[in-house]
């Protein structure tokens, strides 16, 4: 399994470097309009209703760009995860962690495709 | 001569045929206003304890020899004023290296780690003397001059979290040097750097804390090194998953 | 006391012929110092993670249909919600800000082959805009101005 | 004991170490060379070298105008064979340098950029900004790293050579970390330990530069050659002695006194236009007398005088000056973009060394030398700046061949007999580690010899001060027999090791005020009040100094001269 994860490790690179980048480009925004404009009612009305939100989410463009705001910021944390256990709980249990931690992103990077398709 | 005052240097002493363990020992001597951590060091060993062992030698930030703990962060001591500090002053040995003695640290581990980026150009064919120096255009340095500013202190790999952590990691100097080279308009050796920077503990393995260039006296910037390093052998990564090893 | 670094921290391949006392990592370490926004930076993934998620629940809404998604967007208003995504809202901001400006602008190669990006000094605006203009894109989409 | 066998053995890993163990290499690649040094190699003192390396590369320049350069500059007591051979090497192994990834700074057109430098008729320096010696030194070290027969003993201080039938058989080393000796046998020996500047309180020099290879060579019975000649450099830092390089002037600064006034144009001081292109000694002979006619500035460590760079501009200077732009801001406090930089004459570098013939080969079979170590005979009285840097790789590439072909013809010596040599300086090393008894402390001794050789052997010399300087040696060597050592640990002793060096540089001081005191004439560095002219008649000739337990025994040596006939030196 370390072998494995070392031999992809660039590619996980990758995937982090993404996930940071979508992350820091589009989730604040993202952030304030869902978690605070809209419950605060400074969204106009009718921006995020049924209709509206599920047309540009079921557009093939906007699939996307949800499966890349789902998947990609979970590898990201698993990554960075990664790498917090290994500052805070040392070296030795990387050898679990990581499997661990891959694992979770990729069964839920599934689940996201899965969701988006389902759109 | 500059103003004299008094101050508490508290070093750390460990000499393996008497201690189990490093212990500290506080000196109070009395210090000039113009001097660097260095000075006291050398005043203690020269006039109050001739048992006191570190390394130093050109005592101008060049030579790279006298990197310590200067409380708690990794400084060159020769170029750290004692004037940055209060009454007390800590001095340990190097973070994240084995201590050999007293401020000694073990430096064996990093030149292993130097010799395995490979740092020197490699060539498919050497040039001949004959046909003279070769030409690179002032941007084609700047491409890598930075790098090559390296004194070799291993003050960034006394900040490194990954250092301290992963046995593997070939750390930020090492690193850094090998980027030197790949980015270098004489060198052609970047494959054969990359597969280095691509094993355990290569690049990969940097959780990029930045820390090594916070503390590098030098300006080099070694955690943008890891980092561009990273980009450039994942290119070679690529490659390599198209075409299979020993190809081209 | 500094924590002790891992018993082979830059230890040679084949041990010294002294002994030598365990190496220990830096007296700051994890929590003192810079040490500490980078260990923050690094507890960023959980907010990460649970963005991450909350797009995921919003894709399932958005499936099931309209109630479903009026509950969601309801149940966003609860004030424990409000409060957590407001410090949400600031961490990713914090993190974006260590990621695009600090750290990834100068993580570009010079020279990439023949192709040589923007100089280093002229990345951290190019990212400031682009975290601008992509912020602006996502308010214009989703409060309806555009399309 | 453990023993171990190389061919050739190179103490010293600076660059001339380096240059040499690397040449071996080339000459033979399955000859084993040895690389012994008290340091990792990269804090060898060439780091410290900042302003450039010479080597003719200009259209308008020829080996020629660089061996009059040259020859004139060493006030006509370099020897001229050795001269002409050095101006004709140094573009090759320049351009080697240059393959090996040394960042020359460069011309637009991307050939590599040169400048001027004290006592060069053009621009004839090349140069990697100003921290010239730091990236040959790495580049030098770099390279070697690939050859797996170039085998490192880092942090090993050589204390003896290795004898049999009055030739070398390697060398003994204590080893530093497990405080024990140790043979390194090689039928070849290279010494590039570099100078000797620890004998002095004010020098550029760095800690390690505490004579060693001299020392070595010297107990052995070679002699030491010309070395009264130290030369001054004119610009260090008050306090600390820091350099400051003479890149500064070569880039266009100006060298004021306390009115402002560029002394160099102002007064006569024989520098005709060059002014502050001058050579060393000359600089810094005007420096000194410009104090003495009261137009210093006061400062905590005395009288200085002013090089000014504010002109040049921040852009130039931190393209082509960085390093002496954090030097002055960092020792000094002072910004030279907007402010003067004091600086006062401080010893930089001995001309003299151990006797060599153009090989590096010394009298002694089977021991060779390079470097700042040697006298190979090409500085004569006084060196150009910039020609040290490429002597090192010059001579150390000469004498790591010729080692290489000597070794190939030579034993390998008895291993009994070197054993015995070698339990000796053990035994020797063995009874002062931790001496706990005697009077004297290492650093008071050092003090009071760096006092006597400053004292006696400065810019300015006299008969009466060169005496004293020679008596206090006398007895200083006699008071080290009495030190107290107090570190009785074996792992890193450094100690024992400032007690080594401490040594080293009592018997090498000495042969400098020894040669001094006997050269009644004035001549490149060594200018006396009592005798202020050359005398070719009566001392156009080298000064050996040989080891005599009972003192200093000299001795003179003709000089090599050529098709340049001695002149009166002025610019």
């Amino acid at each position: 399994m370390k072998a494995l994860i070392e031999r992809i490790e660039p590619l996980i690179w990758v995937l982090f470097g993404a996930g940071f980048m979508v992350g820091s480009l589009l989730l604040p925004a993202w952030v304030f309009t869902f978690g605070i404009a809209q419950p605060l009612g400074w969204v106009p009305d009718g921006a995020l209703a049924f209709e509206r939100a599920h047309a540009l989410a079921a557009n093939p463009l906007g699939k996307l760009l949800l499966l890349a705001l789902i998947a990609l910021p979970i590898w990201n944390a698993a990554n960075h995860l990664r790498h917090f256990s290994i500052d805070l709980g040392g070296y030795e249990r990387d050898g679990a962690v990581a499997p661990l931690l891959y694992a979770g992103a990729l069964v839920l990077s599934v689940v996201a495709i899965v969701a988006v398709i389902g759109l | 001569m500059s103003e004299v005052t008094k101050k508490t240097v508290v070093v750390t002493r460990f000499d393996p045929d008497q201690d189990e363990v490093p212990k500290t020992q506080s000196y109070e001597i009395p210090v000039q206003s113009d001097w660097k951590v260095l000075d006291a060091l050398n005043y203690i060993k020269d006039e109050v304890d001739p048992t006191l062992s570190h390394r130093w030698s050109c005592r101008m930030a060049v030579c790279g020899s006298c990197g310590m703990m200067v409380n708690g962060e990794p400084k060159l001591t020769c170029k750290d004023a004692l004037s940055n500090y209060g009454n007390t002053i800590e001095v340990e040995p190097l973070a994240n290296f084995p201590v050999v003695r007293d401020l000694v640290v073990e430096l064996d581990g990093f030149m292993e780690r130097f010799k395995k980026v490979k740092p020197w150009i490699i060539r498919a064919k050497e040039l001949a003397v004959e046909e003279g120096a070769t030409r690179q255009s002032p941007q084609e340095l700047a491409d890598f001059k930075q790098w090559s500013m390296c004194i070799n202190c291993m003050l960034c790999y006394s900040a490194c979290p990954v250092v301290g952590n992963d046995p593997h990691f070939l750390g930020p100097a090492a690193i850094a040097l090998g980027h030197r080279y790949n980015m270098d308009s004489r060198d052609e050796g970047s494959a054969e750097r990359n597969e280095v920077m691509l094993e355990e503990g290569g690049v990969f393995a940097c959780s990029y804390a930045n820390e090594c260039s916070e503390v590098c006296p030098k300006d080099v910037d070694p955690a943008a090194a890891v980092q561009q390093g990273k980009a450039l052998s994942l290119l070679d990564w690529a490659k390599g998953l198209v075409l299979p090893r020993g190809s081209e | 006391m500094a924590r002790m670094a891992h018993p082979q921290a830059m230890q040679p391949a084949k041990p010294g012929p002294t002994r030598t006392a365990a190496a220990r990592m830096p007296q700051k370490f994890p929590t003192g110092g810079r040490y500490l926004s980078y260990i923050a930076f690094g507890a960023t993934s959980f907010i990460y993670l649970y963005v991450a998620l909350q797009v995921l629940r919003m894709v399932n809404a958005l499936a099931s249909g309209e109630a479903a998604w009026n509950a969601l967007l309801e149940s966003l208003a609860h004030p424990v919600y409000l409060a957590f995504n407001a410090f949400t809202f600031l961490v990713l901001v914090w993190a974006g800000w260590r990621f695009l400006i600090k750290l990834s602008a100068k993580a570009q190669p010079k020279k990439v082959g023949p192709l040589r990006p923007p100089p280093a000094q002229a990345v951290p605006p190019l990212f400031g805009a682009l975290w601008l203009a992509a912020s602006a894109l996502v308010i214009v989409v989703l409060w309806g101005i555009f399309p | 004991m453990e023993v171990i066998e190389h061919d050739v053995v190179v103490v010293g890993g600076g660059a001339a170490g380096i240059r040499a163990a690397i040449a071996a290499i080339e000459e033979d690649p399955n000859v084993s060379v040895a690389m012994v040094s008290k340091v990792y190699p990269m804090r060898s003192h060439t780091v410290s070298a900042e302003g450039g390396a010479a080597a003719v590369a200009r259209e308008d320049d020829t080996l020629e105008m660089h061996g009059y350069d040259t020859v004139k500059g060493s006030d006509f007591l370099g020897d001229q064979h050795v001269i002409e051979y050095f101006v004709e090497e140094a573009p090759k192994e320049l351009t080697l340098l240059e393959h090996w990834g040394c960042p020359w700074s460069r011309n637009e057109d991307g050939t590599v950029a040169t400048r001027a430098f004290g006592g060069m008729t053009t621009k004839r320096t090349w140069f990697a900004a100003d921290k010239v010696g730091f990236h040959m030194l790495h580049a030098l070290f770099q390279h070697s790293m690939q050859f797996d027969r170039i085998v490192r003993y880092d942090e090993q201080f050589v204390t003896r050579l290795l004898m049999e039938d009055g030739a070398v058989k390697g060398v003994v080393a204590l080893d530093m970390r497990q405080g024990e000796v140790r043979l390194i046998r090689g039928r070849a020996v290279v010494l590039a330990t570099g100078g000797a500047g620890k004998c002095f309180p004010f020098t550029t020099n760095g800690n390690i530069k505490t004579g060693d290879g001299m020392a070595l060579a010297y107990r052995a019975g070679v002699p030491l050659k010309d070395m009264e000649f130290v030369q001054y450099h004119p610009t260090g830092l008050p306090g600390t002695g820091i350099l400051i390089t003479e890149a500064t002037r070569g880039e266009g600064g100006h060298l004021k006194n306390s009115e402002g006034t560029r002394f160099l144009v102002e007064y006569d001081y024989g520098l005709g236009t060059k002014a502050e292109l001058g050579p060393r000694d000359m600089i810094s002979r005007a420096i000194i007398q410009e104090i003495q006619a009261g137009r210093g500035i006061e400062g905590p460590y005395g009288q200085y005088v002013h090089l000014d760079l504010t002109h040049l501009g921040e852009a130039k200077l931190k393209e082509r000056l960085p390093f002496v732009l954090e030097l002055a801001r960092t020792y000094v406090g002072v910004d030279p973009v907007t402010q003067p930089i004091p600086i006062r004459p401080v010893v930089h570098y001995m001309m003299g060394g151990v006797d060599t013939n153009i090989d590096g080969a010394t009298d002694l079979p089977g021991l060779y030398a390079a470097g700042e170590v040697a006298c190979v005979s090409m500085n004569g009285a006084n060196r150009l700046g910039s020609n040290s840097l490429t002597e090192c790789l010059v001579f150390g590439a000469r004498s790591g061949r010729c080692a290489v072909a000597f070794a190939r013809g030579a034993s390998a010596g008895d291993e009994a007999s070197l054993r015995a040599q070698g339990e000796e300086e053990a035994h020797r090393i063995e009874t002062l580690r931790g001496k706990n008894k005697g009077g004297e402390t290492i650093a008071g001794v050092r003090r009071e010899m760096q006092q006597a050789m400053e004292d006696g052997c400065g810019v300015y010399r006299e008969q009466g001060s060169m005496d004293a300087a020679v008596s206090a040696l006398a007895q200083l060597k006699g008071r080290y027999a009495d030190l107290v050592l107090r570190d009785t640990s074996k792992v890193f002793n450094t100690e024992i090791i400032a007690a080594l060096e401490l040594g080293n540089m009592l018997d090498v001081a000495e042969a400098v005020a020894v040669s001094a005191a006997q050269r009644q004439e004035s001549r490149g560095a060594h200018t006396r009040r009592d005798f202020t002219t050359r005398d070719d008649q009566n001392w156009l000739h080298h000064t050996l100094c040989h080891f005599d337990p009972a003192g200093p025994r000299i001795d003179r040596k003709p000089v090599t001269l050529g098709h340049w006939e001695p002149e009166e030196r002025k610019y």
